[in-house]
């Protein structure tokens, strides 16, 4: 049954278009997990992450230039293909400004009929952040309204916090089976599962994953697991690079990606206040982008945390090609990990991976990490 | 090949083969090879109980597997030794994967590391690795592990692969190419572009200029040797350092990189181009006495 | 014979006094008993002057042109910081400077003296706004071995929504800086010295947008090359009194230029405006243009606006920002004076773009109407994400507004990814398509 | 008016001698070391195809990278303007201009006049010029000129992540170690290239009809990627490789814009 959550990958399309036949709902296309899905839930819209397809295309050099993230060309390939042609609105919340370039240019060229510009806050360690996140949140909530007609109660607010949080619980106790020694589920399997939320609506996506516990319960890969790997940079969901490194004789075991743990790992906690502070909370104090976070390297010591309790032995440093938030972090994180004694692999992504050419430093990677008795 | 339809072959650098006469293979207890399927060049080593016996070091073609068996028969040529008489290989390089006769694929970085452990001693502690297509800086430890690497395989400027197109371009034979390009009174400033296709087209403008051949290839190995010396100083390096690969036998490139570097690299005492495949028959062998613990 | 006179701009020496005491007062500030700071040309250099008259910053963007400039050193400094594991494609200017701290070699040499030690900074005081603005900082303290940084978001979306919530985040994290500037410093904090320098900042960034006004005269006074050496000075510092009195000068020499048509270029006859940073290294593609096809580069909304404040006014005019102390402001105490800045500042041209290109493209086209120009040349700079963001739109955009555009790609501060031949050869290709007869 | 265009390009000396928009001769020749002996002999084979002498000719025009070295032309012009004007003489009716040489690819816009709109130039990437496939053909071992035909009888397409010719190189040779089919990796090499240049064409913004010129467009296999991705008809003229030349030759006679 893990493979309905590689199928949700393969089929986003299909499975937005026929959730908004069956709901007549809005289907809203998203640029970056800044964006508060607890409120869209609350107003009875889908809120779906655009991502890429990773394949050669021509069609961005008229919109962005080249030096900027192959993500955001990627991401926004698909708009310029009509690719997402069912969507009812796009929005952002603001985080790099590479992707913030391919919502602009889909807003200026892809017809869609609502877009939103949300400014979350970069100076998430001031306490200014949360007062003034609350003020935009509030304003982006009358926005919602407006465009879907349907006023937003804190109760529905409430049901979209528990909705949302429900589905991080639930993935949070799947990345905890991968702290076994045998972890049931491989790296790439559980990229599809945390992808595939952001694909879903949360509630049918929280029931599969409650069925997948089940079967994880004593599920094994049916391969050695080689090498106990931790995978973190920038955005990414290239399953062909993650499948070769893990038939490579290794397996990722925790992340720290916007396409792994940076998505669900902070819950919304609610405990009587109120719904929009709790909300603003979370997205203020939740894993940083490395984007926001800053004066201090918060990430570091989290990233350390992973690394040791799921018993990583090396590290997958990957980064898309120009993000500048990432390199600027990198030389600080690598030596951070080498430091706890992780050997580390750093690799740049663009739109599409030359496997050939990676394979050799995957493979010359994991020679380093084991086999000593070679020598 | 392109070049093969050009009336000089310039690029073409000498393939060869040896193996020891006084060595009887007869009496060895564990006979390993290994085969580097590089992209521009193919080696083969056979180790007796360890020691260099026989090697061979001559040009990839477009199909591997043919390659790695022409490598081996060569390497094999009047020792009268049959690769079933060899108990393990190891394939390395590019064309790791497909050497049909081999138990085992391990990287080229891995290999060089330990090939150049057993060309140098224990006391190599950085590796420089320029080959046909690719350039690897490898901090390798006493025993001949990886310890950290970094490669360079985006651009073949300042690989065997870039020398061979600009010897054929300026009529130079590659072995010739070094000590030519240190016949300069002072360095030129290094070409701007290291890029195979567009050092064409600079160096070409500066022969026009009237540029001697002499002060273009300077600024070529200059340019060359700086590439590395980057992908060396971010990697961090520690003596003893030492090259290996077909670009060790520039002596133009070689002594630019030393310059740069402010430190000499240790005098090759075999065949630059082997340190893979040599680096894959120890794999060899050691694999074959892990195996035969096991049992 | 030349078509219009042209004369040497007086102020230019006044210009280089101003900068050069800059970098020498930076590098002394210790042996006075003073402090030194670390910050970008954005950064709200008015706040840690009520620290006292002895502190003295370094901007780091302007610091790094500087050294692009002596290309051997760039050089240098670009390769250490690659060396140091930091990316190619990061923030040139930052290459520069971070590779300057690395060597330890200080990017200003004054005229026949050693290269000295460069003066580590006592803290940070950024702005944030393009997504590396604080980081830049995070790696500066650990090159400088960990100096406390202090950086304020001003992402809070475009001027023409401006929220007052917007508005309170910014003047909230001010109020805070001044509290952390103080505990870092142990200085006693003088609002009226940052009252003042309030009023520098609004004079000067007020000032200098009026000089770029003038030159929509024909024949233009000012051509961008020597605009770059003049609107430096509000990036090294737009709130001291020197910098203020000097634009004040400056607009009463440009407008007697205008008045008296004395030309920049003196065989002018085609007008273009470029954008982002020049390839520092290459500024003489300018006088390859004047020279060759008498093209003039009456300036960029980058040159008029990075520093220089403008608005749409009623009409829908893009004027000089007029200052709300020339209309009868005066500010009394911390909190007003912080707000106004932080209004001041969010109104500057060039924050506009990080939100959508479309507020870049419409000041683009209207000052190619207003600067009646015959081209647009953007400079695709791999050199700042920051001010390339978007620009290809803006391309588009003024494309469709009916104006011809060319672009070339380069690094303001990296020389290694400029190509100066192939650059003036697309300038021929332009140049032809706009029919400019070449000179003699 | 009889007048010589001589197009100094990265690889060629091209040289066409014209009388009222009629082509009377052209000359092709090899620049090697000593440019001006080059441009010399291009000139004499394009004089000896027209059956003229150098005294008939009453004015030159040079164009391309290496124009300042015709010493003894009456002026030059850029590429874009030569490519321009020759294109749109011999197809009046197009409005988007490929021109992709040895090192170099260009699209340029132009309108009803032939004056140009709009052009873009992909530069020091070998991945969208002639470099591109002649790098290729090495790595595949097949002579350059077999590498189009090849690729047409290619069924599969495999997708290329090269955008560098160099790095090209090499995934060529992985892909050979993968055993995938020659012909497939001919059609992965200029749908890759094809690629690069649509996404440059599409900069200027692409207004059929095409025309394609330069020495590429005598490789079908390049033209077959070509117009599969731009979704329009391509038209190509005789000898491509001499249409800047051609227009400058033109520019040389007042004929064109």
């Amino acid at each position: 049954m893990i493979e309905t959550f590689q199928e949700r990958y393969e089929n986003r399309h299909e499975y937005a278009k026929q959730w908004k036949e069956k709901t007549g709902g809005k289907v809203l296309g998203y640029f970056c997990t800044y964006v508060p899905e607890e409120i869209c839930y609350a107003a009875g819209v889908l809120p779906v992450r655009i991502l890429g397809s990773h394949e050669p295309q021509d069609v961005t050099e008229p919109h962005i230039f080249a030096m900027y993230c192959p993500f955001c060309r990627d991401c926004l390939a698909q708009g310029l293909q009509g690719r997402y042609d069912y969507l009812d609105g796009i929005m952002i919340a603001q985080s790099c400004l590479h992707i913030r370039q391919a919502f602009t240019s889909w807003d200026l060229h892809v017809p869609t009929d609502w877009s939103y510009f949300l400014p979350m806050p970069h100076n998430v360690q001031s306490p200014r952040a949360v007062p003034y996140l609350v003020e935009e949140l509030k304003v982006f909530k009358k926005a919602l309204e407006v465009w879907t007609g349907n006023t937003i109660t804190d109760d529905d607010l409430k049901r979209g916090i528990e909705l949302v949080n429900r589905d991080r619980q639930l993935m949070k106790q799947v990345y905890e089976l991968r702290k076994r020694e045998e972890p049931p589920l491989s790296g790439l399997e559980s990229m599809y599962m945390v992808v595939s939320s952001q694909l879903s609506d949360k509630e049918d996506h929280a029931r599969l994953v409650e069925e997948a516990l089940k079967e994880l319960e004593d599920r094994t890969l049916g391969r050695p697991i080689g090498q106990r790997l931790i995978i973190l940079g920038s955005e990414d969901d290239d399953h062909e690079f993650i499948n070769m490194v893990e038939s490579c004789g290794s397996t990722f075991v925790i992340d720290d990606h916007c396409t792994g743990t940076r998505y669900f790992w902070d819950e919304v906690s609610l405990n009587g206040g109120d719904p929009l502070t709790a909300i603003a909370t979370r997205y203020v104090n939740r894993v940083p982008c490395p984007t926001k976070d800053w004066p201090l390297r918060t990430r570091l010591p989290h990233i350390l945390g992973l690394a040791k309790d799921w018993d990583a032995t090396g590290a997958v440093i990957l980064q898309q090609k120009f993000c500048d938030p990432h390199e600027l972090d990198i030389p600080a994180i690598k030596s951070a990990l080498e430091e706890q004694g992780l050997t580390t692999l750093f690799l740049e992504l663009d739109v599409t991976v030359p496997i050939g050419q990676f394979k050799t430093r995957v493979e010359a990677f994991l020679e380093i990490l084991d086999e000593d008795d070679l020598f | 090949m392109a070049e093969e339809t050009t009336s000089k072959e310039y690029w073409r650098w000498t393939e060869s083969n040896w193996h020891d006469p006084d060595m009887d293979w007869k009496d060895g207890e564990i006979i390993s090879a290994g085969i580097d399927v590089g992209s521009v060049s193919s080696q083969a080593v056979i180790l007796v109980d360890g020691k260099l016996y026989a090697y061979s070091n001559m040009r990839t073609g477009s199909n591997s597997p043919k390659s790695a068996e022409n490598a081996m028969d060569w390497a094999l040529e009047g020792t009268g030794m049959a690769l079933d008489d060899v108990h393990y290989v190891v394939g390395t390089g590019y064309g790791r994967v497909n050497v049909s006769f081999a138990k085992r694929a391990i990287t080229e970085i891995a290999c060089h590391a330990r090939g150049a452990n057993f060309m140098y001693g224990p006391t190599i502690k950085t590796v420089l690795d320029m080959g046909g297509q690719d350039c690897k800086a490898i901090r390798v430890d006493e025993k001949g592990k990886v310890v950290a690497f970094l490669m360079n395989d985006k651009c073949a400027a300042g690989t065997g692969r870039g020398m061979e197109v600009f010897a054929d371009l300026l009529g130079v034979h590659i072995t010739k190419v070094g000590e030519m390009s240190l016949q300069v009174e002072e360095e030129p400033p290094m070409v701007s572009s290291t890029c195979v296709v567009f050092a064409k087209s600079e160096a070409s403008g500066l022969m026009r200029e009237g540029w001697p051949k002499e002060r273009v290839l300077a600024a070529y190995c200059l340019a060359m040797a700086h590439r590395v010396v980057d992908l060396l100083e971010r990697l961090g390096i520690e003596e003893d350092f030492a090259i290996t690969g077909g670009i060790a036998k520039n002596i133009g490139v070689v002594s630019r990189i030393e310059r740069e570097l402010g430190l000499k690299a240790l005098k090759p005492t075999l065949d630059t181009q082997i340190a893979g495949a040599l680096g894959g028959a120890l794999f060899a062998r050691a694999l074959l006495q892990k195996e035969r613990k096991s049992k | 014979m030349a078509k219009y006179k042209t004369a040497p701009l007086k102020s230019w020496q006044r210009a280089k006094e101003i900068r050069t005491e800059y970098y020498q007062n930076y590098a002394v500030a210790h042996e006075k008993g003073g402090l030194r700071w670390a910050g970008g040309a954005w950064t709200f250099d008015a706040i840690p002057a009520g620290l006292g008259d002895d502190v003295y910053p370094i901007t780091s963007e302007p610091y790094g042109a500087t050294i692009a400039f002596q290309k051997d050193f760039s050089d240098r400094c670009l390769e250490a910081t690659e060396r140091a594991g930091y990316a190619r494609d990061l923030c040139a200017y930052m290459r520069n400077y971070w590779g300057s701290i690395i060597l330890n070699e200080y990017g200003w040499v004054d005229p026949g003296e050693e290269r000295k030690p460069f003066p580590k900074p006592d803290f940070v005081w950024q702005d944030h706004i393009c997504c590396s603005h604080a980081k830049w900082y995070q790696v500066v303290s650990d090159l400088e071995g960990g100096i406390p940084m202090y950086c304020i978001d001003v992402s809070v979306g475009p001027y023409e929504h401006t929220t007052e919530h917007g508005l309170e985040y910014l003047v909230g994290q001010m109020h805070d800086g001044i509290e952390w500037l103080e505990k870092t410093t142990g200085r006693k904090y003088d609002d009226e010295k940052l009252i003042e320098a309030v009023n520098n900042t609004c004079r000067s960034t007020s000032a200098w947008a009026k000089v770029c006004a003038l030159n929509q005269a024909i024949p233009a006074p000012l051509e961008e090359k020597t605009m770059y050496s003049l609107y430096v000075l509000g990036t090294l510092q737009k709130s001291s009194k020197d910098v203020a009195d000097f634009y004040e000068e400056l607009l009463a020499e440009v407008q007697d230029r205008v008045d008296n048509q004395i030309a920049a270029v003196e065989n002018e006859q085609v007008r273009v405006m470029t954008d982002t940073q020049p390839p520092w290294g290459f500024l003489r593609v300018f006088r390859y243009m004047a020279s060759k096809y008498g093209c003039v580069s009456v300036g960029s909304l980058y040159t008029f606006a990075l520093i220089g404040n403008w608005i749409w006014d009623d009409e829908g005019n893009f004027v000089p920002r007029p200052t709300p102390q020339s209309q009868g402001l005066v500010i009394k105490d911390r909190d007003q004076a912080l707000r106004v800045l932080a209004e001041w500042e969010l109104s500057k041209p060039e924050w506009q773009h990080f939100y959508h290109p479309k507020y870049k493209s419409d000041m683009m086209i209207q000052i190619a109407k207003d600067w009646k120009l015959d081209g647009v040349m953007l400079h695709y700079n791999r050199g700042c994400e920051g001010l390339s963001l978007g620009i290809a739109e803006n391309r588009l955009a003024i494309l469709d507004s009916g104006f011809p555009v060319m672009v070339f790609e380069g690094n303001m501060g990296d020389e290694r990814e400029f190509d100066e031949a192939r650059t003036t050869a697309r300038i021929d290709s332009f140049m032809e398509s706009l029919d400019v007869p070449k000179l003699n | 008016m009889i007048t010589t265009g001589i197009d100094v390009g990265a690889k060629n000396v091209k040289v066409v001698i014209q009388e009222d928009g009629k082509i009377l001769g052209k000359g092709s020749v090899l620049a090697g070391l000593d440019m001006g002996a080059a441009i010399a002999e291009a000139f004499d084979a394009a004089l000896k195809d027209a059956g003229l002498t150098r005294d008939k000719i009453e004015k030159i025009y040079a164009t391309g990278a290496g124009r300042n070295e015709v010493k003894d032309a009456d002026d030059s012009y850029t590429e874009v303007g030569a490519d321009a004007a020759g294109a749109a003489h011999l197809f009046p009716d197009a409005r988007t201009v490929i021109d992709v040489g040895a090192e170099e690819g260009r699209a340029i816009r132009i309108d009803d006049r032939g004056k140009v709109v709009d052009f873009a130039i992909n530069e020091r990437c070998a991945a969208g010029a002639g470099a591109f496939t002649e790098a290729m053909a090495r790595a595949l071992e097949v002579p350059l000129e077999e590498l189009g035909p090849l690729s047409l009888t290619s069924t599969k397409a495999v997708a290329m992540n090269a955008q560098c010719a160099v790095f090209g190189e090499s995934e060529v040779v992985s892909l050979i170690h993968q055993k995938t089919e020659k012909q497939d990796i001919a059609r992965a090499v200029h749908d890759a290239m094809a690629t690069r240049i649509t996404s440059m064409a599409r900069r200027v913004g692409v207004e059929p009809p095409v025309a394609l010129i330069g020495g590429v467009a005598y490789n079908p296999g390049f033209v077959d990627s070509l117009k599969r991705d731009l979704e329009v008809e391509v038209m190509i003229p005789d000898g491509p490789e001499f249409i800047s030349a051609l227009g400058a030759a033109l520019l040389a006679a007042g004929m064109a814009k």
